[in-house]
């Protein structure tokens, strides 16, 4: 099935496993979801369960936190990312913090969905990813997805979850296909990275919609590269990506964020902190300039990182054990 | 008559029982609101206190009738001006009072402090430090008791100030199209911090703003416990037998300032002398009396009550603060899941 | 009669200037406009275009009269569905087209794209991709006009489902309480994406909601050019001497669906057909004969019209793509500012 | 003169110097401020200039930046920073992006000052800093203060730059005593970073409230550091950290903000990236816990790395050139 498919066969399947499940956004039930992730759920469960709200993105974020509270496990759609900007608020200062300010007697079993990412020709307010609004924020678990199977098990896993979980969809991968298994074996396990191919030469993470660039990248390149997906990016796996650089000495984070303030610098520091001495290269991260997401199709496409320009930086890499630089320092832009 | 001593040391919900058949009982609480909040003041200025804290006296009415028609099983958001609401709703001095105090045997352990009261026996979220946070978090858990077929009501308590920010709209049109069992209850205190609504607000009467969603709305007097608390029973009523919302606006008056270091040079000459004269509990009291109680009990009352609150204070300062690795409580990862499972 | 080919090469400002007094330039503008979206539309449908498109077809009366009541000195914030806006406002179909191509020639360079359409030249910002996010810009354009002492005015275009959020309620609030010469001109083309606005709002005049700020309201015929040239006129001219903000409902309807892929099949049958009855291009060539003119000269203007896009259509896809480097160009920091001085 | 009184000259003296300059937000006009950062500027530049707003984030941040397109320079105070979570997107998705989606043709030259930080007992939603809400966008400059001087320099040059600023102020500092040299001579260039102390052992990059902090530490360890205080944090100062690391082959960040998501990991791994192979320990950084900012005095005293904590990770640093644990870990707690 598609990855949308995927995701309303998580939501499908956490409804008719627990009717405090209930899924609230703007069209998503008579129309079935901009993106179609919820198609067919309305016929199914009625509009009790499967809700259109207004364009109050505010209002029905805080009200997937008051219904936690209450005792529903809502889940919320954020069409696209950047509309948390109008509602940030509900989820960081008020929902992740529920459960801290009442000495442990409410959860928030919220979780709240958005569409992230570049790719789709939406221009510079509909593409960003924008992980930084959310991640350094204790109480809440940010989660992405990279598959049709793992999109349907996070997603239930976060369902699951008492607490407040944020949910980061790369909308470019709606319409890939892929094998799903549903039901207790298509789970996955939040806080677990994903080791996506087993390697020695270095470790590379990554996530979202890059996954597929980055293993692309590695064939390419024929480098012997462990390919970490994180998956749970706060908080995120550090066992798995220490253990990993361990044994590889060599870290190479591959992040749809800029340059400045991406995600990436997080495991770079941590992994340098505890790995220092045994790296035998200088870990490094390969990502978007900082830029806003361009719209034009010729520009947009570069501005992700690409198979070849992951390729070309991974094997100077390896090769000379010094860090490539990226492609616009070598057309001639400065950082 | 209640007993204050013993009333102290009752359990939340069962404070809140004794307001709803019992006049003399919710003149108590009042007191109990206004003693509470005049030491509180005196402790702030003494530095005994970190932090900030937001009085509201002059708005005792209000909350005590809230406390009397609503049930421990409904839901209430309300704000960092809370405390009052947070007694009236059935809290204990002592426990308000250790959250302030940042006592491990405050609310939340001391970790949320004069903003975040709370107690989950009485439905009373974590009161909100953000305006107009509590206004889609009140409509969700409405939304919850909707979708439960149960006949709860969520109260969001929200000040005058509060019906300028989106929040505000965005919960009551949300409200209105489901028809959910929320009551919106503005705090009409004249004032948002150290601005007069004249210069915020285009308009003063603030129920008219429930046009705007096509939702019935209430104006009431909040200086009188009694006909607020008709008022609220309404729109409480309304909320429960599937009504839908209703916009209540209690008109009452901020006699304290804003917070702990304002003295409210701003307020217009006689002002506050014109609501002092409206002085809810001086009110209360002159009802009770007029109702054929005796004066002189009223007053023995009143200084039972002081003296049961300056006694929770020596308690409360001599309790432990939390101890420093508290802070890393109640913080929910998928990894503590784990753990606690 | 203006000559189409000509006004396509005229500059926006003078685009603009010949639909104040000219009603056959008007009908033209909505030839062009019309005509632009379809043949949009056909493009889109060819994979020629890359990311998403939001028509306004039965909407071009609004832009239309807005177009004609404004100075370009004036400043306007508009929408993703803002073509039909841009192009009456004075932008030219090659400009327009070419930004959403993602030309080098588009009016940001092909960077922003569909929903980002703007030119300076005639107050045109950015068109706003976030709903609700134009009116408090455009409240803030009002309020330098207001400091400045200078006569413009600024306008937020924005739709009835933008009426629910947040931004809209606290920019109408802030432009009451301080007289801000702006408009907030909501088209309430019956939609806001899937959702008819009875399932989200609970009020279909939205007008009404200009009471909770005490503004003054106008409803309209937004398909009628004419009607709602009168209204934004008077709208306009409060603003522009010093009588505040007025908030003025256009009532149109969406013809086309929400964006790109969107076939619209949640529409009440015969809805599209009763609207289409008034098709605000038709009535204006309708009035246009009515008055005088000759239907066979309108027709050869309305093919004219055509033929012209149908060679700016040519023209623009031959044009070039940026450089991949141009994705660095205009983005303040403190270094470039000293690079750029 | 105080910190706040140096924000009031640096209003005043920009106010006087340029009248498109003005003033908004809560009380900030006939109170003079919540925090007094603008007492007098009503008397002196009226009721047009200086303005209260209702209780509206989203609109009076929004008016901003209309207000800054159409020829003012704004200054907008955000109370709390928190209470951008109410009106991030027009920040973010919109002012910083104004200027790349109008081809340069217009500029945003808005200031948006907010309070941040810690220590004044306000408890989780009045306490964090939040940087991370603001630094991975593009376009958008994100600097802090640390002394009244600074304070002054940094505000007079944020409200005299094009585009939009961000300024976050330690309110914990709003207090503190200090000389302020007004005028030409006190301003202070955005995007460079202040050399604090020059020293060869060891550099540590801070910011805000923990300039003093880190300075403490320092005289007390005895240890020869050099200190940087980054002052603009987006875009921040590579040349002048990076030249310093070179010289002195070791980094400590001493940070406001929590282990996980906080600034300082784009510090440590731009320079891990760059000077790898001329470290001579690990780089790593002294954080907040990822904790919600407690409210008990005991316990927030404790949450922001305070002097004798900085100055114990430094020597041990130093003496050992192995990476020490912080606080939380040696009293049993894990990360
Ligand atoms: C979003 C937001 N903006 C500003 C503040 C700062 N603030 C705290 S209380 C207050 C005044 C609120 O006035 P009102 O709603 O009338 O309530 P009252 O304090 O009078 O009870 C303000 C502006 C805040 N806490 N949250
Ligand atoms: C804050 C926000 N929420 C949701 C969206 C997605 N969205 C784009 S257009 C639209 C419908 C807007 O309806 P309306 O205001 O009536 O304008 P119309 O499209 O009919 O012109 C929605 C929900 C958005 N862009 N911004
Ligand atoms: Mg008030
Ligand atoms: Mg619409």
């Amino acid at each position: 099935m598609r990855f949308r498919q995927a995701i309303v066969a998580a939501l499908e399947d956490e409804m008719e496993a627990d009717p405090s499940v209930m899924v609230m956004g703007e069209d998503i039930a008579v129309a079935g979801g901009p993106f179609k992730t919820s198609e067919g759920l309305l016929d199914k469960f009625g509009p009790n369960r499967v809700r259109d709200t207004p364009i109050s993105e505010m209002a029905f974020t805080g009200a997937g936190v008051g219904a936690a509270i209450a005792g529903l496990r809502p889940v919320i759609e954020i069409m696209f990312m950047e509309f948390l900007g109008v509602a940030l608020d509900q989820l960081v200062t008020g929902a992740a913090k529920m459960h801290y300010l009442s000495k442990g007697q409410l959860s928030v079993p919220l979780t709240v969905r958005a569409s992230v990412g570049s790719g789709t020709g939406f221009g510079s307010q509909h593409s960003q990813t924008l992980e930084n609004w959310v991640t350094a924020t204790p109480g809440l678990t940010v989660v992405t997805m990279s598959t049709p199977q793992n999109a349907y098990g996070i997603l239930r896993a976060a369902i699951q979850s008492p607490g407040p979980t944020m949910v980061l969809e790369p909308r470019n991968l709606y319409a890939v296909r892929g094998e799903v298994q549903r039901g207790a074996a298509g789970l996955v396990e939040l806080g677990k990275a994903e080791v996506v191919r087993q390697g020695t030469a270095v470790t590379i993470v990554t996530m979202g919609q890059l996954r597929t660039s980055v293993l692309e990248a590695v064939e390419a390149s024929g480098i012997d590269a462990e390919i970490i997906d994180l998956i749970t990016l706060a908080p995120w796996d550090r066992t798995t990506v220490l253990d990993s650089v361990a044994k590889t000495h060599r870290l190479v984070v591959v992040e749809e964020a800029p340059e400045s303030g991406g995600w990436g610098s997080e495991i770079v520091a941590a992994v340098t902190r505890e790995l220092f001495s045994s790296l035998s290269a200088a870990p490094f991260r390969i990502t978007t300039p900082n830029v806003p997401v361009p719209y034009s199709r010729a520009l947009e496409s570069r501005y992700l990182p690409q198979p070849d320009e992951i390729a070309r930086q991974l094997t100077q890499y390896q090769s000379t054990g010094t860090v490539p630089a990226p492609w616009w320092v070598l057309e001639g832009l400065s950082k | 008559m209640t007993d204050t001593a013993l009333s102290v040391s009752r359990s939340s919900v069962e404070r809140r029982k004794v307001l709803a058949d019992d006049a003399t009982a919710r003149l108590e609480r009042m007191f109990e609101i206004r003693g509470f909040e005049e030491r509180l003041n005196a402790l702030f200025a003494t530095g005994a206190i970190h932090g900030t804290t937001h009085l509201a006296m002059g708005q005792e009415a209000l909350a005590v009738s809230l406390a009397a028609e609503l049930r421990p099983t409904d839901l209430v958001t309300a704000t960092y001006r809370g405390h009052a609401m947070a007694l009236a709703l059935g809290m204990s001095p002592r426990a308000v009072l250790a959250e302030i105090m940042g006592k491990s045997e405050g609310s939340t352990g001391g970790l949320g402090g004069s903003m975040h009261v709370s107690d989950d026996d009485i439905g009373l979220l974590p009161t909100f430090a953000i305006v107009g946070a509590g206004l889609p978090v009140a409509a969700g858990a409405a939304l919850a008791f909707q979708y439960k077929g149960d006949d709860s009501v969520a109260v969001a308590v929200f000040g005058d100030g509060a019906t300028n920010i989106g929040a505000f709209h965005e919960s009551l049109n949300l409200a209105a199209i489901w028809k959910l069992p929320v009551v919106f209850l503005c705090d009409n205190n004249v004032y948002g911090e150290y601005s007069r609504i004249n210069l915020t607000t285009p308009i003063e009467d603030l129920h008219l703003r429930a046009a705007s969603y096509a939702m019935p709305a209430e104006v009431v007097d909040g200086m009188d416990v009694t006909a607020t608390r008709a008022a609220l029973a309404r729109a409480i009523g309304r909320a429960r037998t599937g009504g839908g919302p209703t916009l209540v606006e209690a008109k009452t008056y901020r006699f304290a300032g804003h917070s702990r270091a304002d003295t409210a040079p701003y307020r217009p000459a006689g002002e506050l002398e014109y609501w002092q004269e409206r002085d809810p509990v001086k009110r209360a009291r002159e009802e009770l009396v007029a109702g054929g109680a005796s004066a002189d009990e009223l007053a023995r009352l009143e200084s039972s009550v002081g003296a049961a609150l300056d006694e929770v204070i020596e308690v409360v300062q001599a309790l432990p603060d939390p101890v420093v690795t508290d802070m890393f409580n109640n913080i929910w990862t998928p990894t503590t899941r784990k753990a606690d499972s």
